[in-house]
């Protein structure tokens, strides 16, 4: 295992303390129990908006926190989903009186944990689940899909909506709307290695992609072989086109999501091909996001994600937002 | 005599799971997202580091051991073995040696488990080997078997479920999204709950015999 | 050799059509001879601010195109400098009437393209050198030091003067004042693979680092044991310390640069380290920056960067920039 | 006949270049950035498609083709292989397949690489065969040497100059950034420049026999 680090045990604490300098301006890091809370929360009279999940998937969440999107992020172990005690800290660091909207992505672990941090908390809150990747098959006799880069699109419109002054029930609903208009599909080139595991989670042949990787280097759909970028492309955009039915014409927001080994140039290039497949089927691109977002530690591969907008969502996805990982507007 | 026990049943379990954490660990990369034996770990190492649970009486200890799961680990391990851990020492209330106070925490605990993790037997989940080694004590209970006869009898229960997790389909947990995939794998979490199960046994079988 | 690509020929075009249509708001991407422009250009009055080089360490240049920085980026081939003809087309359509500054990285290659452009430029038009990498040693009778991550702070700090009415000779002695507060040096965890070769560039040990690595997978000083984290940042930062002489208490910015493979995490991590390190020996660090800035394509490793700043620097640093991967205040 | 020549030598340099691009690519692998030969194959696929070079009298397809490889090939290689062959093709005068007037071709061509360069002799660049070979020319031509001999002459100063850049110590270019471990490699440019002598040799032998 080739990484920059001291010892496995102190990854973790050593990157956030070094994100909460090189972000003092906007952020705050908490230790024990562990989050990253907005400077200045927390803001009277506003939904604060908490998200939180294993680490490895930086910039998220901790990334997103600040004006416009989260209030608190809370960051697990590697791939293991926070604490209950870390929530509640947060919670009671970031509410500013207006309730707590907890943004969960859909893992077994993350629910519960949520589920038991809610039970230990007196104030007003609501969560909402993301589950966007169509590479599981979505069914209510499991848990059901993964959520994956989608999260951020979540974040990113609740935490517009709440900044403008939405109460907790619209947040919640604002994030579950979001939710269902977003969909994505995964593939891995590499495997990531897990810091305290010390080995790659997988082992892929030379010419072998996982198509449908979770964010996790969790198996996906299947094992193939590499192809053509262009192919790779139309894999993903025909499985999340095949699920969300985009309306022709209508808007739609098309992200390209790096896992955090994959070259900026190889992002631009699928987004590329990607964009071609939605020009050639009338889905109208409007807005665009392209970068590491929703990482997988080092796994080189990306995600796309495309979200059916209409004219509220345009203006949620315009609205200032000033955080580490994403920042437009102020 | 009972705290002796906790202390016992403390080593037995911290140390079963540091020894197996790799292992572990290597389960859940193959259906989940390997990290089962690290969570396990820093769980159990924080059990070991909170020294005053080997001083309480059982059903104590293993309310604090839970709630020491449930905040060290995240996860799906850490509410699920926290639930099942607290759920047992919060139904002691007689003495925690006998078979059929046992029994009745064993019940609470999975009860627990089940309603933490919506789920039941057949999903391939650490429940597949907590419910047949509650059904194989409630089996030699009724027959009032000797607690050495128990002790063998809960192990092997135990081996035997853990192996036909390995057929199973997930349909909860991270080994769920794997779908079909997900045959022909041990469950991580059913592996970690039958090396508990031997641990608790060992310990057990070697009280009695001192 | 993993990477998305149709075809090693397409790579760039396809690349650069993605980045032009997602960053549609900010850029301009002009093929044959291929360069991006800043949207809206020229702008009327302003010195123009053109950089160029080898493709390949994204986001450098083009994603530094835009409102506070670049008037137009020259992408050469994959770590190839851009050829004469870019450079004459760039400068014709973003020479604002005020003259052309060219920012150009020290490689023989980048200086001789750029020399046979100015020859054949007729407006004004000056050029900054930058040579920021101590991996290498300066000397008068050599090639001398490489300009690397360093090369991004000398864009944001000119554009800022640009942006606020600096004339031609102005902004060009600003440039090497910059350049001459920076020093950077990197370390290579892995290699990159250059698309048209097909293969790593170098090979390393499962437990060996290229210490000193140039951003494009050159050799450095030497090829290591891999370290911990903070042995790793004593070694870059005591070259760099050693060379830069920092003044005892005055502000600094601090800039972990990844190469494109390395995780957020880890990079925060190095940055905590690289902070600790200043702040033993009374280096104030006054600003920050963590990410992907110059990259290697797909490298894993990462370079430190540290900047003698002052009050004019910092103003100028913290002046509202507006491009693909560099936004703050506007 | 010039014409016909033109035409020989294209095809000479560009098979050699293609045949070689791996080669000279790995060569930079070792000691720059692993482009010279994509560098050079690029620069030289793109004299082979402008068709009309190899319909021009010598001296104005060596400078058309110098200024596609400005054009097309970036990096060190393009404005300084681009500049030689510019220099070359300015400098024809007279016959072009005349001894003294290959000489003064070189001569200027040696001179622009020098010049864009900042370069000489002993800094490991292709000037450290270039430079021989010129040496070796003017020594065939003071000796009026048949010009079978005098191409099998510049051949062997070619390889034997090429190979005098192994132990060099790399002042100018990429690989002066390395130093000490510059040394015992061949310079890529030393062996393209080398590989362009050979073909252009060849190519004047096979015109002679023909
Ligand atoms: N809903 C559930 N009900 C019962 N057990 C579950 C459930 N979800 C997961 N598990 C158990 O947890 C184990 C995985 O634990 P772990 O790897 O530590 O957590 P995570 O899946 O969050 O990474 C599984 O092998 C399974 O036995
Ligand atoms: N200043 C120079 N003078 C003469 N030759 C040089 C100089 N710089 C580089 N070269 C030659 O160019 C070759 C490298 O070409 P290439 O790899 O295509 O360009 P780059 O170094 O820009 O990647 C070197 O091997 C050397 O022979
Ligand atoms: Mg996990
Ligand atoms: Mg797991
Ligand atoms: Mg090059
Ligand atoms: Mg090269």
């Amino acid at each position: 295992m080739k990484k920059f680090i001291n010892s496995v045990d102190q990854v973790l604490t050593e990157s956030l303390r070094g994100f909460g300098a090189a972000h003092h301006d906007i952020v705050r890091v908490r230790m024990d129990p562990t989050f990253v809370a907005r400077a200045g929360a927390p803001v009277k009279g506003k939904v604060a908006l908490i998200s939180g999940g294993g680490s490895g998937h930086e910039p998220l969440h901790a990334g997103f926190v600040g004006k416009g999107m989260l209030d608190a992020a809370c960051p697990g172990q590697v791939f293991t989903s926070c604490t209950p005690d870390q929530m509640v800290a947060a919670a009671e660091a970031v509410d500013g009186g207006s309730g707590v909207l907890f943004i969960v992505k859909n893992y077994s672990g993350d629910l519960m944990n949520f589920e038991m941090a809610a039970d230990m908390i007196s104030g007003d809150q609501a969560t909402v689940v993301t589950n966007d990747d169509v590479a599981v098959e979505d069914s209510t006799y499991t848990t059901g899909r993964r959520g994956v880069a989608g999260t951020v699109v979540v974040e990113k419109m609740v935490g517009a909506a709440a900044d403008k002054g939405a109460d907790l029930a619209a947040c919640k609903a604002l994030g579950e709307r979001v939710n269902k208009a977003t969909r994505s599909m995964g593939v891995a080139l590499t495997s990531c290695t897990v810091p305290a595991a010390g080995k790659p989670t997988f082992q892929l042949g030379e010419d072998e992609v996982e198509m449908g990787v979770g964010i996790h280097g969790e198996p996906g759909r299947k094992r193939v072989k590499l192809e053509k970028a262009d192919a790779i492309a139309h894999t993903l955009m025909s499985a999340i086109d095949g699920d969300l039915k985009p309306k022709a014409g209508a808007p739609h927001l098309l992200f390209v999501n790096g896992f955090g080994g994959t070259p900026s140039m190889e992002l631009y290039l699928i987004y590329d091909a990607a964009r071609r497949y939605c020009e050639a089927r009338n889905i109208k691109i409007a807005r665009s996001l392209v970068g590491n977002y929703v990482t997988s530690l080092e796994m080189q591969g990306c995600s796309l994600t495309l979200v059916a907008l209409d004219d509220e969502l345009i203006k949620l996805w315009d609205h200032p937002v000033h955080t580490a990982a994403l920042r437009w507007g102020v | 005599m009972a705290h002796e026990l906790t202390g016992r049943l403390v080593d037995a379990a911290v140390t079963t799971i540091r020894n197996h954490a790799d292992e572990l660990t290597g389960l859940d990369q193959a259906i989940g997202d390997g990290d089962h034996g690290i969570n396990m770990k820093r769980g159990f190492d924080a059990i070991a580091e909170a020294a005053e649970i080997r001083t309480l009486p059982l059903g104590d200890a293993l309310q604090k051991a839970g709630m020491t799961l449930v905040m060290k680990v995240g996860g799906a391990s850490g509410p699920l073995f926290g639930s099942l851990l607290m759920a047992m020492g919060k139904a002691v209330v007689g003495d925690p040696t006998q078979g059929e106070q046992v029994q009745a925490m064993l019940t609470e605990g999975i009860a627990a488990v089940k309603k933490r993790g919506k789920s039941d037997v057949g999903e391939k989940t650490m429940l597949d080997v907590l419910v047949p080694v509650s059904e194989a004590l409630a089996g030699k209970l009724s027959r009032h078997a000797p607690a050495a006869e128990t002790m063998a009898g809960l192990r092997a229960a135990a081996d035997a479920a853990l192996e036909r997790t390995k057929p199973m389909k997930a349909t909860k947990g991270r080994a769920s999204f794997l779908g079909d995939r997900s045959i022909g794998h041990l469950d991580p979490g059913a592996r970690s709950s039958q090396l508990l199960i031997h641990a608790v046994c060992d310990a057990v079988a070697e009280s009695l015999r001192t």
